[in-house]
């Protein structure tokens, strides 16, 4: 199967065209196709998924693959533990010349290795469950068919992405991505809003694509070949001079930023929540956002040499990744819309995905990602559950939710473990994952981004709190009567659920299970990067931490209470307390330190900033543009250029009009001017003849 | 068959078009059907050929000249009737040709304003016989002949059916096209007198590579070669006819206009500037460059500031003509492998987008885009093919424009050597911001024209759909679109052993 | 030493001259008011003359008599072809014209075939004084033509204007001939002239003597400084004698330009160079600017040929460095202009006859209402516009061959004037395409709507040389080549 | 030689005194007679250069017939007999160009033929006799002859065409 | 005897005749004016015949002498037309074509 993965992109693709031609007129009009299609996509990548491990087992003289699988997961005898030899998996890679210009071949292709098959298996399912989610979401819409032909094209571009073995490949599938979001985004496009967003969207990524595509051009004239393996490997053994790793990586970071939805150019990403929910879901949390991702991660050495990553020094991607995830969650309290508190969340968490990469935890970042995206996609499929039957689709959490718990039971508690994962408490997957990055910048001397983690950790949890409060407990303020979601909607939600839990187990440092670590990280032409050891005080504190940040909101929202309760049930804070004798002096600090500051002046202020500064500057980009294009366009084109051309074809016209009256009808006068100029010019052949 | 190789072919191909014209004449103006069936059989037949010359060409040796005929024609002036095509010129006689058909069909039953089928036809043929004249001149003067057989039936069609500033416009285009043209026969002249045998020949005049032309006089031919051809291309400083002349000219002109004519300048480039003069294409390399980009640049922003849909297009094949340009500059095969491919996209990309722009100003007999909206809603067929279209042209990778853009971009960081590579890197970083700039202003234009209600203006009128004519014209166009999109490789095979060759001839001259 | 008298070398000139009598005797004998008689006894005429014209050529040997006075060589034979042709169509163009008006028919094609047979005089004519009796005879009887309308004030005032100016052209130029003669130690053969110049040391006095004898013919030509007669001329005369004029007694004019310059002063090239390299300059240039603001078509055609004789000026200017290029240029280009201006006066008198006005507004829908005139005078017109497929590209393509062989700065710069003067000419060419094609039909027909067939014959022909010659230019091309004597 | 020189200043004085006169006078009648007095002139200047044959037809020709031609004009076009003024309005301009094109003239003519004599021998006399002059129209300058022939013819029937009152 | 006197009296009666053309308003004293110009050639060729011994520049002579009076037939009858239509012979009145 891994040769021929190629099938897996392909099936979606046929669907699409399928649909196209086909589908209005098939029974359940086009979506049995894409349901279909996709689903067989997801069988494939599991046999694919499968036939990898094996691969990696096999070699690493492992017994048989899967049932090594299980007895970790079971925590039999723990694994045989201890680091497994390294040894070299190559990806499996098939592909044949797409076209030749000049000396210059451009081939196309697919490379499959740990981090492909990873990304096939979490793409195919999501998209799946979002395809079948979608069945009776997006029941009665005028654009029912469109909507799924959409869908299968946009699962096709994603897969090509992922598989792509060159970077052409992987610049085709990144814009085609691009393209679907902006046609789905704008899918209800008779209101303005809904265009606005889709091409805000896919204005601001292309901006990205501007710096992908020069990244990409300097690294092939750098490496002479567009196909990744070869880049990488040139990247590693230090082929590439560091001057243009470093302008390539740069470039790429470009990219990553605008895709991602990293700082600046985030803006786009809350917009692009006027899209229906599952496109939310799908596209805007668990699959194309971390496109920029899957970028850093498959490109990684030349990120690694581009930024000396090693180095410890605080690197410009890092750095990013840090700020996002800071003006993410600052930027989640504010909203009153669910959507755009989990978009903001996912701004969030990608923002973890990147500093992850930024500070060497190529593995964490990849498995954050893994785990990110079953419970981001649980979470959205959740909010559109809720606003499905629950507040007649209004995303308001203020004014249509709320007291939902009784009357959606299975939302809720599938909602309630996709917070707790977001959160990153104990056995649910985001702990695993974040903890995971939070250990590798603590051992890599990155102690800084240790404490922005923390402080994310911290912030996450409180506004995923405050989310789940306003939504599900307290009295219902809207109107009509909410009722539990169909079938269709809720088993998806059932099963994202479950591996919101389970998926962590992979990679559980702390039960010492490192599967996902043999599996996915690439073995061959990628940079030795040391994994940080499990250690119980690292992982208790940020335990804790979160645990702080759901007690406080939990207080302020639940209890209605000021803060004084809190020191009485939390061990750390009863600690905190004996040392600071004055409660009062703690109770002002929580008063207006803590709480008033979140919910108060930081939270408004860096929301405005975000709507005035950030998106001001980006829509001034536009505008200013027009402004510019109208200057260039009046004054220069039309009065300097044009203007210059009619004035010569008047000022002829105006000669001409002169001569005539040297034509002045006289005879005699004519008489004289000949006899003028022929004295004349007798004079002057006279004067210069001798 | 051999009648076909040996020239008869390709004569067939070039003067089939008048042949129809004149038939045309000759039938009465009021049977205006048969003069409609006669105009389309003579397309068809021209195409016939076309593919069979398609059919027929060697593609494995596609630098050398194919279908050769080389008979004596004015012997006074040493000028010879030498026809032939090769990688190069195959794929844009063939653009011509299914270009030229799909406007017959396309104004099958809605002629513009003056109804007068017949001078219509007549003129669209004797169009297309310029234009595969052009593409398959030999001989300097031949060139020069076809070059300006094509001004006047533009100037007439712009002039008669054209819109409210028709007159205005109309002059213009051919003022600013016969100054450059002039400047360009002077230049041949000075090639015909300076080269050692007297010949108009361009082959010969390719082998000698200007080796006998001292730098200087080198540089001066090359500017009057350059003028002419930058006029038609149309260049950032000369560009100032193109937005007059598609605003007013008919549906068919502005297509015919922007998907062929414009060729014809850049197809000059590579045909007889670059490889007869390449050391004063190597010193000119950069200004061109430097005139491509701004060319991008400016195009774009002018775009933004258009309230008229088919000036906005004008503007923007200002903008995509700028792509080719970069890409020849670069004297690089891949450069000018880009450019040839950038030109056959963009004939049929913009040529569409013209098709859609008249079909729009057909349906709501505006183009202003302050009261165009909701086409999506009244015409949902139409709004997706130009939602399609723009997408093509904003160079979306998997359709043509990307192909075209994309390499050109990718060879302007690696010039020829000897050209200013840090020059023409900061013009890799401009053309890129270029793309964005294109989607920008058409994503912009998309969302004016089809999301959104229909204005109230037009919310009861009844905007029919795409019907027959225009379906027929359009899908081997979208079909070309997406298939050159998908598999490159249909083009770049053609053209890539013809470039190849005339890359490598202007290396070895300026190398050696 | 009584020589043995070769008739057949003036066998042309001897026929025009009978049939020239016979035309003014049958007027006499049998007077008919509508003068149809006449007009085809004189294009018979012609047509007969045209015979030995060709026998001479088929004989193809070269004849001198008088001592080298009077050469028919191949350019005479060409040359006298071509005269006959244009005064055959030109006939045809006034057969109706006259035949109309209330004029006195009988004398008017005597005056223009005595003016032809001075042309036909002037190719053989290799003396001064033969060119000057030639000059004289063609001038003479156009004086009178000019003014064949006596009623109407303008005809009187085109006829004195273009005697006047004539007459002192020919003083001026008579005078210079004069000096001529002094200085070359009394030689009147252009030959003998010609080994005097060729000695080089002549005083400055020789330089302005060649200067003024070309005074007679610029006038002729009608070049800038020496053409203000002629927009007036060409206005006020009767069209069919304008068209007369435009081409024939032009054409007339060049002929002895080349004749005495390449016959006579070559070796001086630096007096006589410099002073049309001035004239075609400032004719181009002069004669397209005013061009531009014209609203009477005759009077824009003059400007036009004002022009053209700028443009043909151009390969003299420079024929000291190219003579055999530029002498093939100027006779291509007179062939061509030829053609090109009589269709375009055939199609005005044509129109005139429809809308009995000058004016180019009354072209205004012309392609809706005569399609077929709408086509023939684009055709001319953007053909004296120099655009391909038709004749003019290839007489304005010559003459920048000319230019380039040359070579040198004064050449080139020559060669980039006329290059922006043909862009400046196709404005007003386009213009009247533009009135008749882009804008809808003005005023109703005032006059009969149906061309005669006289007319039509002479649009065919002129028309069939415009397209033909356009595609196909090596028949003209052939016979320029093998008219140069050199 | 003496003599013909001092013949050829007092004619000389006269001529160019009348021809001022024919352009100044306010008479047109005047400016006919004085015009008269140029021609009578210039026939003796050809006798004195012995060109016997071309003096005499000048007198007769020009003086006999041109002269009486432009009375009949004067005649026919009623010029009144009292002095008027016959200038136009470009007098000076037209003085100007004379006066340049005088002094350029004579400049030249001295620098080429500064010195040059005319010797007055008698086989100069044997040239300006009707029988050489005939001979040599005769021989070598026929053509010319009959076009003029031709012209005269031309010119004749084309005043009278157009000078008919019809 | 010198030759140049004859050539410079030439000229000046040619001067003379430039300025009648130029300066007189009559069409009769127009034409009288050219006659002048035409004696002043006529002068000139004699006086050359006589330099160079050549009996051409008399012959030359001859034919001035008849196609003026030629030309000046022609011209009186232009004159007279022109007095009959506009009846005066001065040429400041005809100038209707101009422009």
């Amino acid at each position: 199967m891994l040769r021929n993965a190629w099938l897996i992109p392909l099936l979606p693709a046929l669907s699409f065209v399928a649909i196209l031609l086909v589908g209005k007129r098939l029974p359940r009009r086009g979506a049995e196709l894409g349901v279909g299609a996709v689903g067989a996509s997801f069988v494939l990548a599991c046999v694919a998924a499968w036939q990898w491990i094996d691969r990696v087992e096999g070699a690493t003289g492992k017994s048989e693959g899967l049932r090594a699988f299980g007895k970790g997961v079971l925590g039999g005898e723990g694994g045989e533990g201890g680091e497994h030899a390294e040894v070299a998996v190559a990806p499996v890679t098939r592909g044949f010349t797409w076209w030749q210009n000049g000396n210059v071949e451009f081939n196309v292709g697919i490379a499959i290795d740990g981090l492909t098959v990873m990304m096939l298996f979490v793409v195919t399912l999501v998209s799946f469950l979002v395809h079948v989610y979608s069945t009776s979401y997006m029941e009665g819409d005028r654009r029912f068919t469109h909507f799924y032909a959409l869908l299968s094209l946009f699962t096709a571009s994603m897969l090509l992405l992922v598989v792509a073995d060159n970077t052409i490949q992987l610049l085709v599938g990144w814009e085609l991505v691009g393209l679907c979001s902006f046609v789905l985004i704008g899918h209800w496009w008779e209101e303005k809003p809904n265009a606005d967003a889709a091409v805000k969207a896919f204005l601001t990524t292309r901006v990205g694509d501007v710096g992908l595509m020069i990244g990409i051009i300097v690294l092939f004239f750098a490496a002479g070949t567009f196909d990744i393996q070869a880049i990488n490997a040139q990247a590693v053994e230090g082929e590439i001079g560091h001057t243009l790793l470093v302008v390539a990586s740069a470039c790429l970071l470009g990219g990553i930023i605008g895709k991602s939805g990293q700082f600046p150019l985030h803006t786009w990403l809350p917009d692009a929540m006027a899209g229906p929910t599952p496109v939310s879901a799908l596209i805007h949390a668990a699959t194309m956002v971390v496109a920029g991702v899957y970028l850093g991660a498959r490109l990684y050495p030349v990120f690694f040499e581009g930024f000396s990553i090693d180095g410890g020094t605080i690197n410009v991607m890092a750095l990013i990744g840090g700020t996002t995830i800071i003006i993410g969650a600052a930027l989640a309290f504010v909203q009153n819309d669910i959507k755009k508190v989990l978009a903001y969340s996912t701004i969030s968490q990608l923002g973890y995905m990147v500093m992850g990469l930024g500070v060497g935890a190529w593995v964490a970042a990849v498995f954050h990602l893994f785990t990110h995206a079953f419970f981001k996609a649980l979470l959205f499929l959740g909010a559109g559950s809720v606003s499905h039957s629950g507040s007649h689709h209004s995303f308001d959490m203020k004014a249509d939710m709320g007291g939902l718990r009784k009357f959606m039971p299975v939302t809720f508690w599938t909602f309630m473990i996709g917070s707790l994962a977001l959160a990153g408490i104990i056995p649910f997957a985001g702990f695993w994952s974040k903890d995971e990055i939070l250990a590798t910048a603590g051992q890599n001397e990155f102690t800084f981004f240790l404490v922005v983690g923390l402080v994310g950790a911290f912030m996450t949890a409180a506004y995923m709190t405050r989310c789940v409060y306003l939504t599900f407990f307290g009295e219902y303020r809207g109107h009509g009567e909410p009722h539990e979601s169909p079938r269709a909607i809720t088993v998806p939600l059932i099963v994202l659920a479950g591996f919101s839990v389970l998926a962590g187990l992979v990679n559980a440092s702390a039960l010492e299970i490192e599967k996902f670590k043999e599996w996915v990280e690439p073995t061959v032409a990628f940079p030795a990067l040391e994994h940080p050891e499990f250690e119980l005080a690292g992982a208790a504190l940020a335990l804790a931490v979160a645990l702080l940040g759901i007690l406080v909101s939990y207080a302020y929202w639940f209890r209605n209470l000021g803060p004084h309760g809190i020191t009485a049930r939390n061990p750390l804070a009863r600690a905190g307390y004996t040392f600071l004798e004055n409660k009062y002096y703690l109770d002002a600090l929580y008063e207006n330190v803590i709480v008033g500051s979140i919910k108060g002046a930081i939270a408004r202020a860096s929301y405005w900033t975000n709507q005035r500064v950030i998106d001001g500057a980006v829509n001034g980009v536009a505008t200013g543009a027009a402004q510019v294009g109208r200057f260039a366009y009046d004054v220069l084109d039309q009065k300097a250029v044009d203007g210059a051309v009619n004035g010569l074809a008047v000022s002829t016209g105006q000669t001409g009009g002169l001569l005539r009256y040297v034509q002045s009808g006289r005879v005699q006068r004519y008489a004289l001017m000949l006899f003028a100029s022929v004295a004349l010019l007798s004079l002057a052949l006279f004067v210069f003849s001798n | 068959m051999d009648w076909f190789d040996s020239g008869w072919g390709l004569t067939l191909a070039i003067f089939l078009p008048v042949a129809g014209m004149v038939v045309v004449l000759a039938i009465p103006k009021a049977q205006e059907q048969a003069i409609k069936i006669v105009a389309l059989l003579t397309t068809l037949a021209t195409l016939a050929a076309g593919v069979g010359l398609l059919v027929r060409f060697d593609y494995d040796d596609t630098g050398d000249l194919q279908f050769e005929a080389n008979k004596s024609w004015i012997d006074v002036i040493q000028s010879r009737y030498h026809i032939g095509i090769d990688g190069i010129a195959l794929p844009l006689l063939l653009l011509s040709m299914v270009v030229t058909v799909a406007c017959v069909i396309y104004s099958w039953d809605h002629f513009p304003a003056p109804h007068n089928p017949k001078g219509f036809l007549a003129l669209t043929l004797l169009l297309e016989t310029g234009m595969n004249g052009t593409f398959a001149a030999q001989d300097l003067i031949l060139f020069f002949i076809f070059f300006e057989l094509v001004l006047l039936p533009m100037f007439f069609m712009i002039g008669v059916w054209g819109g409210p500033n028709r007159v205005y416009a109309s002059i213009k285009f051919f003022l600013f096209t016969l100054f450059g043209s002039a400047l360009m026969l002077l230049s041949f002249l000075a090639l015909f007198f300076l080269t050692e045998p007297h010949t108009f020949d361009i082959p010969t005049l390719a082998e000698a590579a200007g080796e006998g032309l001292v730098g200087s006089t080198q540089n001066l031919i090359f500017l009057g070669l350059f003028l002419g051809f930058a006029i038609k291309v149309p260049m950032f400083p000369f560009h100032t006819w193109l937005p007059d002349a598609h605003t007013e000219a008919p549906t068919v002109g502005s297509v015919i206009l922007a998907a062929v004519l414009l060729k014809l300048g850049t197809y000059g480039f590579v045909r007889i500037a670059l490889p007869v003069l390449p050391q004063a294409a190597e010193d000119w390399a950069p200004w061109i460059g430097l005139l491509a980009v701004i060319g991008i640049i400016y195009g774009a922003l002018c775009c933004l500031a258009q309230r008229d849909m088919k000036r906005l297009i004008a503007f923007s094949s200002v903008a995509h003509m700028g792509f080719v340009m970069l890409g020849i500059a670069t004297l690089t095969d891949f450069g000018i492998n880009a450019a040839v491919f950038g030109m056959v996209a963009h004939g049929l990309i913009t040529g569409m987008l013209f098709f859609l722009a008249g079909s729009v100003q057909e349906r709501y007999n505006t183009r202003e885009l302050s009261r165009l909206g909701g086409l999506l809603v009244q015409a949902p067929r139409l709004g997706w093919i130009l939602g399609f279209c723009a997408m093509a042209s904003l160079g979306l990778p998997g359709l043509a424009g990307f192909w075209g853009e994309f390499p050109a971009i990718l060879s302007a960081y690696e010039p020829l050597e000897g050209l200013p590579v840090e020059t023409f890197r900061t013009f890799m970083v401009f053309a890129a911001i270029g793309t964005v700039l294109a989607a920008g202003y058409l994503l912009w234009m998309f969302q004016r024209v089809a999301f959104g209600e229909p204005k109230p203006e037009f919310e009861s009128a009844h905007i029919h759909d795409v019907h027959a004519p225009e379906w027929i014209a359009w899908t081997p166009l979208l079909l070309l679109i997406v298939a050159l999109g998908v598999y490159p490789n249909l083009l770049f095979k053609i053209t890539d052993g013809a470039v190849t060759g005339v890359a490598d001839g202007v290396a070895k001259a300026i190398g050696g | 030493m009584n020589p043995v008298f070769d008739y057949h070398a003036l066998a042309p000139e001897l026929v025009l001259s009978g049939a020239i009598v016979v035309v003014l005797v049958a007027d006499l004998l049998f007077p008919d008011r509508e003068g149809l008689q006449t007009s085809r006894l004189a294009s018979l005429g012609i047509l007969v003359a045209l015979v030995p014209v060709l026998t001479l050529a088929i004989d193809g040997a070269d004849r001198s008599l008088f001592g080298g006075g009077f050469v028919v060589d191949d350019y005479a034979i060409a040359l006298k072809a071509f005269f006959l042709l244009v005064a055959y169509v030109t006939v045809l163009v006034s057969a109706d014209y006259v035949g109309e008006g209330d004029y006195y028919k009988g004398e008017f094609y005597f005056l223009l075939m005595s003016s032809v047979l001075g042309m036909l005089a002037m190719t053989s004519a290799r003396d001064l004084i033969s060119i000057f009796v030639a000059l004289e005879l063609i001038s003479i009887p156009t004086f009178v033509l000019a003014g064949w309308r006596k009623h109407d004030t303008k005809s009187n005032e085109a006829a004195i204007k273009y005697y006047l100016i004539g007459v002192l052209s020919s003083a001026v130029m008579l005078y210079g001939m004069s000096l001529i003669y002094g200085l070359s130690g009394g030689k009147v053969l252009l030959a003998d002239i010609g080994k005097f110049a060729a000695a080089g040391d002549a005083p400055p006095l020789f330089a302005v003597a060649i200067f003024l004898t070309l005074v007679g013919f610029a006038f002729k030509v009608s070049a800038v400084p020496f053409h203000f007669w002629a927009p007036d001329t060409y206005e006020g005369s009767p069209t069919p004698v304008t068209a007369f004029l435009s081409v024939a007694s032009k054409a007339g004019g060049f002929v002895a330009i080349l004749s005495i310059i390449y016959f006579g002063f070559f070796e001086a090239d630096e007096s006589w160079q410099p002073v049309l390299w001035a004239l075609a300059a400032a004719s181009m240039t002069v004669g397209n600017l005013t061009a531009l603001r014209q609203t009477n078509i005759v009077r824009m055609l003059a400007y036009s040929s004002v022009a053209q004789g700028g443009f043909i000026l151009v390969p003299l200017a420079v024929a000291q460095d190219a003579p055999r290029a530029s002498f093939e240029a100027v006779v291509i280009y007179l062939f061509i202009y030829g053609a090109m201006n009589l269709g375009a006066f055939a199609v005005v008198i044509a129109v005139a006859r429809r809308t009995r006005s000058g004016e180019i507004e009354s072209y205004a829908g012309l392609g809706q209402t005569a399609p077929v005139l709408g086509i023939l005078m684009s055709a001319f017109l953007l053909s004296l516009a120099g655009i391909p497929p038709l004749a003019g590209w290839f007489a304005k393509f010559v003459m920048f061959r000319a230019v380039f062989e040359a070579g040198g700065a004064g050449a080139v710069t020559l060669g980039v004037i006329a290059a922006v003067n043909s862009v400046i000419a196709f404005f007003y060419y386009a213009g009247v395409a533009r009135r008749i094609w882009f804008e809808d039909p003005a005023a109703e027909l005032a006059g009969p709507a149906r061309v005669p067939a006289a007319l039509t014959v002479a649009l065919a022909m002129s028309a069939a040389v415009v397209l033909v010659i356009g595609v196909y230019p090596q028949l003209f091309a052939r016979v320029g080549e093998l008219a140069v004597p050199l | 030689m003496i003599a013909q020189n001092i013949a050829f200043w007092i004619i000389a004085v006269v001529m160019a005194a009348a021809a001022v006169r024919v352009v100044t006078s306010r008479n047109l009648v005047h400016a006919a007679l004085f015009l008269i007095t140029v021609l009578i002139g210039a026939s003796a200047q050809f006798i004195i250069l012995l060109a016997e044959f071309v003096g005499v037809t000048q007198f007769f020709l020009y003086v006999g017939a041109v002269a009486v031609l432009f009375l009949f004009g004067i005649i026919v076009t009623r010029a009144p007999m009292q002095p008027a003024d016959y200038d136009n309005d470009q007098r000076w301009p037209a003085l100007a160009v004379s006066l340049l094109l005088l002094g350029v003239l004579v400049a030249l003519l001295i620098d080429a033929f500064g010195h040059q004599e005319i010797e007055l021998s008698d086989d100069l006399l044997a040239i300006g006799r009707s029988d050489a002059v005939g001979n040599s129209l005769f021989r070598t300058f026929v053509v010319p002859f009959e076009v003029v022939s031709m012209l005269l013819l031309a010119a004749l029937i084309g005043a009278v065409a157009i000078a008919r009152r019809d | 005897m010198a030759l140049n006197q004859f050539l410079i009296l030439s000229a000046f009666l040619f001067c003379t005749g430039v300025y009648g053309v130029l300066a007189r308003r009559n069409g009769v004293l127009v034409l009288m004016s050219v006659e002048l110009m035409l004696n002043a050639v006529n002068i000139n060729l004699v006086a050359f015949s006589a330099f160079v011994r050549d009996v051409g520049g008399q012959i030359f002579a001859l034919f001035v002498i008849t196609i003026a009076a030629a030309e000046v037939g022609v011209g009186l009858a232009i004159v007279l037309l022109i007095y009959r239509n506009l009846d005066s012979p001065d040429l400041d009145r005809v100038d209707q074509l101009k422009g």
